[in-house]
């Protein structure tokens, strides 16, 4: 605890950051340490006892997304698989063109991946978000042009959740026979995933995000897609991302996928429910505050809403020292200053982008942490509003 | 990430607010992160007798305007002009690396209110 | 067990491959799965408790070494370190030349991430070595020049254990002004590596190999050297490295360096005298045996050894059989046929190069152990080559 | 990694050795790893009566080579040159894709010693 170690309840709102691991994760997880510690690709006993669980795990994560298991490979985190789609894919298709359609609002992960490859010679469009931090799917068809080798355009927004209308993407992509990234880390265990529905060719995956441990993630890569490879060397991953697989890791990527396909209606109902607990009870009970993101198409566990006149991370603070983990921003950004990007892109005002708050909500979560965030905020809103210059004004 | 006087002077600002009839008004506005303070001053004989303030920033900037305030209440003009921002982070026993410029807001705006009050009265 | 479950006593000689995980290792692990799960970019008390175990486990990383904590990037595995530090600076440096030294003798994760580069049209030269394995310094010197940006030269060989001189190459590489990567991966825990002493300007390591959990690894770059990143977005690692930290792969790596320190006593010491046990026994019990490696220059805890005649998944089965994992040439090429490429570029006769063993020794390997190997090893020899169309010629 | 069958066969293969006086001799040497396998065949009145063979490879090998000598001992010549290595690598039970070229050895070694034993008596 950051302050002086005084016992508060603590209540994590933050998980759109990170969550914990969940015990049927950690618990199958526990035997790839110690006693079935092989290395899978080794024909000895030792590592014939684990290539077996590689496999299963790749079967449980194709299930939850509904491809094929060999269309799965297994990555450290959602970075690497962003990473991995994107410039693989444009290395590889480079004979076939040069231009990249993606989106304001993606995480830094794409965005990033896209400037690289700015400066190798490729073109890149960014498309635009309206208000709620939605794409105009007519601008994106018109952004298409021959050189187009990839869209990548994500699934659910890590700051606002809003979510993008994949399947439509997905068609528009496939008529113009153009590879479709998304970035699904918020989106897999949050909401129904489903590759082939979506026409989807290629999607990121980060354990940490639903409750698999932090250092293992997934690609899919619709079979039949080449790809150039980041890591080089080892034939795992069919010759796709060389290195000894993180056997515990991916044993409890596996477990998660599973618990995710039921826990996809909790997430739906009493999750969402709490959400809109939060989100209502926050407008009713504090003036001049706004949500951010779309009210319909959005991840049910997100509220992004900010608090006029005042700053993110005083408020940030303030919860923290009541015991509330939330976030301003994505976490990655959480050591680098100014507007996030993703509320910049949607137009809102300087001083609204400056307080926005996101409550990331999981499934530790109750309506009584709900009720004290309610309780204590307004509070904390207003002590920093009195200290605003611009509040008094 | 923060230390313990930080977190305090966050927690419980002195001197916040509005001087109405102050004698010098400040205000500094963070090129880099668009955080603003506003400064307010009553001069007596040359030394600070009163000071408030106004913050619009990170928990930093806060706790920055805070421990100013509490520095140069008191201080003659000339000693509030020597005023540094490392001095304003020095004893906040330090900032993070990323927030030091958050400390700058504070001397910043001091300085600021003096030259107005000097402008002033000039 | 593959066979049939049987019960036999088991005896893990392939450390080489991997490691079992410590249990030192795993009880610090532990504790950042479910109660301190937080991301240690985040600024709340989630995030905070655990951003301090991240920065103690680069210390520990930076101690085993010899260099400054910010000289530590933590990865997710060997391959992705020598990607990062090869890829990376050819990148980095390309304005400066486009000439790259290796030798015929590293990791795929070299050798690839080497081919890679000469398609995107950098010049590799691949020094030969001499039928110990060995480089000819002369030659590395002489095949410096104007364009040369980069040397990778490993520290200790995964399949012979054959460690070359890295102090005298980086001497070399500092006259020259060039910067100098070693792969670490087999020399890290089993022999004192000092980045300063070696004059090494990067270096790979990759926790599973000794101790640590697979998932995790760690590149030290000398302060002051650029990279191009493989992973974009997030400013972890200090923009070098974006993704989640893998927060319990990393305290585990952090802990497995320190216990490194004082465990390379007992690697020089009782690891070494079972190996030289294991390879005086074999040598003495079978005929027409051969040591690969390097004689005096070897990794304490490897033995290479061919058997005339026979070839080695066939030994290795057997092995297995009796509950002994060993293997033949590296891991990650045991689905791969064909002839080792290092004991090829060492010039060993086709035949031997095809029955080539690696004993990988490791802690918890006992006297037992060896003696229990000598003991069933002439009659699986024997029966092999009473199989074999050349033995009887 | 291999099947039962494949183990037994691998663990006890059957009719390995040499026919001093045989009536056909074959020899395959795998293009792609180098392994090595050689047939002596016992030929009466078109039947295979006898066959054994010596095999330089991996496990998948040595195991193809046991179960083919299995597959063909008392089956006639022309039976045995129906023999596939498909065949060969199904009655193991299968063997893992990269493996499946080690089945050819066997089959490829027979069909060598047949023709040998067709030429030597023709
Ligand atoms: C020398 C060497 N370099 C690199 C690697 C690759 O390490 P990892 O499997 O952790 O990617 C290995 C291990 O396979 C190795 O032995
Ligand atoms: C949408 C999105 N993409 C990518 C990432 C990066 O994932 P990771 O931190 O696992 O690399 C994140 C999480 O930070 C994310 O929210
Ligand atoms: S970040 Fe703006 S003042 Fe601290
Ligand atoms: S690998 Fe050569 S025959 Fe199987």
């Amino acid at each position: 605890m950051s302050f002086g170690g005084k016992e508060v309840k603590r209540i994590y709102m933050d998980n759109n950051a990170t969550t914990a691991v969940r015990s049927e994760v950690l618990e199958a997880m526990l035997p790839f340490y110690k006693e079935q510690f092989g290395n899978p690709s080794s024909i000895h006993w030792a590592g014939q006892a684990v290539s077996g669980a590689v496999d299963s795990a790749r079967g449980q994560v194709a299930q939850l997304i509904n491809c094929q298991p060999e269309e799965i490979i297994f990555t450290s985190c959602g970075s690497e698989g962003n990473a991995l789609a994107i410039k693989g894919s444009a290395e590889f298709l480079r004979s076939k063109g040069n231009h990249i359609i993606t989106t304001a609002v993606e995480h830094p992960a794409v965005l990033n991946s896209c400037k690289y490859l700015e400066k190798q010679g490729f073109e890149v469009t960014v498309l635009a978000v309206d208000s709620e931090g939605m794409i105009d799917l007519a601008e994106l068809e018109a952004a298409i042009c021959e050189q187009t080798i990839l869209i990548s355009a994500m699934w659910g927004n890590n700051e606002t959740g809003t979510l993008f209308p994949v399947a439509e993407i997905g068609a528009i992509a496939r008529k113009h026979k153009v590879r479709f990234h998304t970035d699904a880390v918020q989106a897999v265990g949050r909401v129904p995933v489903d590759v082939q529905a979506a026409g989807v060719d290629m999607l990121t995956i980060s354990g940490h995000k639903f409750g698999a441990p932090k250092g293992v993630g997934a690609l899919y890569v619709r079979k039949g897609m080449g790809l150039t490879p980041l890591f080089h060397g080892g034939h795992q991953e069919r010759n796709r991302r060389a290195g000894t697989h993180n056997v515990p890791g991916i044993v409890g990527l596996g477990v998660a996928c599973e618990l995710a396909i039921t826990d996809l209606a909790e997430q739906d109902g009493r999750i969402r429910a709490l959400r809109d607990r939060l989100e209502q009870g926050i407008l009713s009970r504090i003036p001049e505050v706004q949500v951010n993101g779309h009210r319909l198409q959005r991840l049910p566990n997100t509220l992004n809403i900010s608090f006029a006149y005042i700053e993110g991370e005083a408020i940030l603070l303030f919860l923290d020292m009541k015991g509330v983990a939330a976030s301003s921003g994505s976490a990655c950004m959480s050591d680098s200053f100014g507007q996030s990007h993703v509320i910049g892109a949607m137009g809102v005002d300087p001083m609204m982008a400056n307080s926005n708050i996101r409550f990331g909500l999981g499934l530790d979560n109750t309506e009584e942490d709900v009720d004290f965030i309610l309780e204590i905020l307004p509070e904390i809103i207003q002590k920093l509003r009195d200290m605003s210059p611009f509040y008094s004004e | 990430m923060y230390s313990d006087k930080v977190i305090d002077h966050f927690t419980n600002p002195r001197n916040v607010g509005v001087i109405i009839d102050a004698d010098g008004v400040g205000e500094k506005v963070s090129a880099s992160c668009g955080d603003r303070m506003k400064v307010f001053l009553k001069v007596v004989d040359g030394v600070i007798e009163d000071l408030k303030f106004q913050t619009y920033g990170c928990g930093a900037a806060i706790a920055s305007s805070s421990m100013m305030s509490e520095l140069v209440i008191g201080k003659t003009l000339d000693e509030a002009l020597a005023l540094t921002n490392d001095a304003v982070a020095e004893a906040l026993d330090g900032l993070p690396d990323p927030k030091l410029h958050c400390s700058n807001l504070a001397a910043d705006a001091l300085h600021d209110a003096i030259k107005n009050y000097k402008e002033e009265g000039a």
